[in-house]
């Protein structure tokens, strides 16, 4: 793996995981239980496919091979895709999807923190101006996270569950690998491995605020930042998302 | 015409806004009530034919765009819906007569987005038919309602653009493209000249309504103005108004147009539009299926308000 | 518009028909009510795939443009389907499914009794092979709708609901057209306006059986026979059913 | 042994089939309606991989093969219930237990189904492993299980050749089909081997259960039979083993191979397999949102049997 192929693969990691979660996210649309919310979601999955033309932007720039950020959003299949798992699975209730939600923006700021130091202008200027969108972002998710883990029995109880469902996607965000290795000795990106803590610590305190107990469990669900294995829901999002691109071949929009 | 009634008028007259705590009567409030009420649940039942292609655009630009466009709706049907709440009346209650039935939403909404070219369509012809309906309400009497128009405005001759930039996209596309453009254009056309209601010689309430500058214009007069910006644009795209009658008619200075099929515009508004009961369903679960939410929202501020007093 | 023309929508109609209503119906695939459903489920969706290959098959003979049933299932868009819209609503519950099946299954029937004459061979053969299968779905589905109708106080509510939703895409069956008339001259297929009788008379014995009133209101919406406007639901439909023809365009399966 | 368990022994010895009124053992008993009820739970969930491929199926001849197939399997979770139920446990009851998580099913449904060559590897390799299973036991002593492996073989060797069948059109097909061929072997191979359970070795069980010929050959014979069959098919497809280690053994007359990674399988036991909570929640859903059908049909059965006897 030369360190071209590595970056490529980063930044497919990020962009896929901006877009796959910004297309969950806009499932919400005209759906939310307050038009507040309705507004917050697509503002939402606005900024992460706003970060996806960046991200997919970079990587076809860094494959070199002529595709551009569309390509690569609309004409992969499932294998090719690098997001983390946790984005590709279905919305729930708003309060699994707020939690999944809260789950990534975490992840999310701890990550772009490191990233606005990176060795690469070209993604410490993605990280800064999505790192201010991701601020935001955090701060509605976590505040709404403690709103419902600590508002009714049964907002409660949903929450509880949310969290139980979601855990297991979590550890994916932590588990380094070859091209983590090379980003890290390249000073482009940190080993994430070395966030975890950072993460469990963020999660932890807005966790207690919401009433909500951390799991234990360090089991995780792997396979989405390396292809290995999606779930199966990814190739569902994949048929409405590239429909167009699929059935009008090379035709403009 | 009491005292009251009588310096009311005077002020409409007069072009001075009308605000949430003058005098105002009774017929007033109740006729922007249910007028602002139902712009407002136009915005949000408008965010659904849209949202049906937000998981299917084409590109991410595009996909953003659109993003931002439903974004926006919501937003006016918030403004919307506060310019109702100074009338008196609480948002809650508004929803519950829209998912109810008892009040309305604009009607293009129970028609279908079937095609990519639609969301061009909508944006073009559907927020063209809104514009030209509002722009004029930005000189409306009552003052929370203009400035609500005004904002509005300003985004929504922005979203017409766009959609006009996804039709030129289609009709100078691939051939498939622009048969998908034409073929919106067929199914939309006479919906949208709909969006201005029947000719107001029909309605006895126009009169009052425009005395009040609630109204400003006829329907009629705004169909024809409608249909006068767009014919051009149509032809400048390529594609065919499908309507055999239309030509200009130099003597009017006005294009002449075939009326769209009033029994079809009854027919919708009743309840048999195509996706009348797909869309309030989709509605109603919003509402119920996040109950649940809403009361969680309460009960914590509650306790956040309740753990705030005990700390003071 | 030739008689070739003609036949060809014709054959359009009912296979597309067999097709979209064979998809929904296999969407139950492991998730019915009880065993024995599921089964009947999966046998019904069977018969409607194969009717679909005879009927498109001939189509595409008809059309005399190289194109096969597979072609016709799964290249064309949304606009260039002639089913009937009634197959394209979404299932809801087991009730709204077995509901849908059972005003389809009537239809098929009597029309498919007609077809058994027809001036054309090929249409007549396979009106004998389809009217075999179709006769058991009805009896099945009319069992179901009278037991769901005639069981507990909530089943019985949930098939009123299903029926009220489902009855204004019944009047589109009976709505002749051009194409119509030109079969009914050619005496290849009945005119569809001449069925409602001896349809009304069979779903209303079984409603009757079931304690469902039947509707009073002719309302019908229409618009999937002659292809002028779908529901939005045909489309997601076919972003499943196209995905891999559309994916990988020329390869054999 | 007391004089029946001896006399018991002595007819499965002799390959009589033992029948349900005939007297067994109590461990006989609750072993066979352990082994039989996964084998009914597992077809019952077996359908949800491959269903998720039906809507997306890419011809309608492989839609209609793969609804037949679907079909079958519920037909063969019918078979195996009703001999469960001979032991005098009802179907409900076993459903029950599945629901809970009481008892399992096949661990192999825990992996998805991500493309449609995994379709294909379904069919070739899991219901080719199933069958190497399945084969011996229709030789088993319990009379009603056996006549059901009968049937069931019967069907399941079909699956597997069709299986086969959709892996040979992609190995010879374009490079993005034999990458998805080459992917999905990648993933299926090692969870295929996991099918027949650890190394007898480690099982206090299996010695008595072969005793009693409800296992008839130990697990890591029936794998080698499985490698021994499978890897000559994959050279033909022209598909690599995700085995380095893999090689002929001219002196054992049989195929050395690595063994699958077994805490990869006790975690999938243990409910950590990459899609059981999607699987289960499945079956939970189908089986709590069809109480009400269920209901309603014995509802309807007992108006009926009353108007009946009222009748006569």
């Amino acid at each position: 793996m030369t360190r071209d192929e590595a970056l490529f693969e980063f930044c497919l990691r990020m962009g896929d995981s901006t877009l796959v979660l910004g297309h969950r996210v806009s499932e919400w649309c005209g759906h939310a239980p307050v038009l507040e919310e309705d507004i917050a979601l697509a503002n939402t999955a606005l900024d992460l496919i706003g970060q996806t033309q960046l991200w997919l932007g970079l990587a076809g720039e860094v494959e070199g091979k002529g595709r551009d950020a569309d390509q690569l959003a609309f004409l992969r299949d499932a294998w090719d895709f690098r997001n983390l798992l946790l984005t590709e699975v279905p919305n729930g209730d708003f309060g699994r999807t707020l939690m999944r939600q809260f789950l990534f923006d975490a992840w999310h700021s701890v990550y772009l923190a490191r990233l606005l130091k990176s060795s690469d202008k070209r993604i410490a200027d993605i990280a800064e101006k999505a790192s201010k969108e991701v601020a935001y972002h955090l701060e509605r998710s976590a505040d709404t996270v403690v709103a419902l883990g600590d508002g009714t029995e049964e907002s409660h109880q949903r929450m509880e569950a949310a969290l139980a469902y979601l855990w297991p996607y979590v550890g994916e965000m932590f588990a380094g690998d070859a091209v983590d290795a090379a980003m890290a000795e390249a000073g482009i990106a940190p080993d994430p491995a070395g966030l975890r803590e950072e993460y469990d610590a963020l999660v932890g305190r807005v966790l207690a605020e919401a009433t909500l107990e951390m799991p234990e469990s360090r089991f995780a669900h792997k396979g989405g930042r390396n292809g290995a294995m999606h779930t199966e829901h990814l190739g569902h999002i994949l048929t409405q998302m590239q429909w167009l691109q699929r059935a009008y071949p090379g035709a403009s929009w | 015409m009491t005292e009251e009634e009588r310096k009311f008028q005077a002020r409409v007259d007069a072009n001075e806004k009308i605000e949430p705590k003058d005098w105002m009567p009774d017929d007033y409030r109740a006729t922007l009530i249910r007028q602002i009420g139902q712009h407002a649940h136009s915005e949000i039942v408008g965010q659904l034919p849209e949202g049906n292609w937000i998981t299917r655009a084409p590109t991410l630009e595009r996909k953003a765009i659109l993003l931002a466009k439903v974004q926006d709706e919501a937003g006016h049907g918030l403004y919307l819906y506060c310019a109702a709440e100074t009338l008196g009346v609480s948002r809650d209650e508004l929803t519950e007569d829209l998912l109810s039935g008892k009040m309305k939403y604009s009607s293009i909404f129970n028609y279908p987005t079937l095609t990519w070219a639609d969301i061009g369509a909508v944006g073009w012809l559907v927020d063209g038919a809104a514009i030209m309906n509002q722009v004029p309400l930005q000189r409306t009497s009552f003052g929370p309602y203009s400035r609500a128009m005004i904002r509005i405005c300003k985004e929504e001759s922005f979203h017409q653009r766009q959609g006009y930039d996804i039709m030129m996209k289609m009709a100078r596309g691939t051939e498939a493209q622009k048969r998908m453009a034409q073929d919106a254009i067929n199914r939309l056309w006479y919906p949208s000249l709909m969006m201005f209601g029947p000719s107001d010689k029909e309605s006895v309430h126009s009169g009052q309504s425009m005395a009040w500058r609630i109204k400003i214009n006829t329907n009629d007069e705004l169909r024809q103005k409608f249909v006068d910006q767009t014919v051009p644009q149509a032809e400048y795209l390529g594609l065919t108004i499908p309507d055999e009658n239309l030509k200009w008619n130099e003597e009017r200075g006005h294009y002449d147009f075939s009326e769209p099929d009033w029994k079809e515009f009854f027919d919708v508004l009743k309840g048999n539009g195509p996706c009348n009961t797909d869309r309030l369903t989709a509605r109603q679960e919003a509402w119920s299926d996040g109950k649940w939410v809403r009361d969680a929202m309460l009960a914590h501020a509650r306790k956040k308000a309740a753990a705030k007093v005990a700390a003071e």
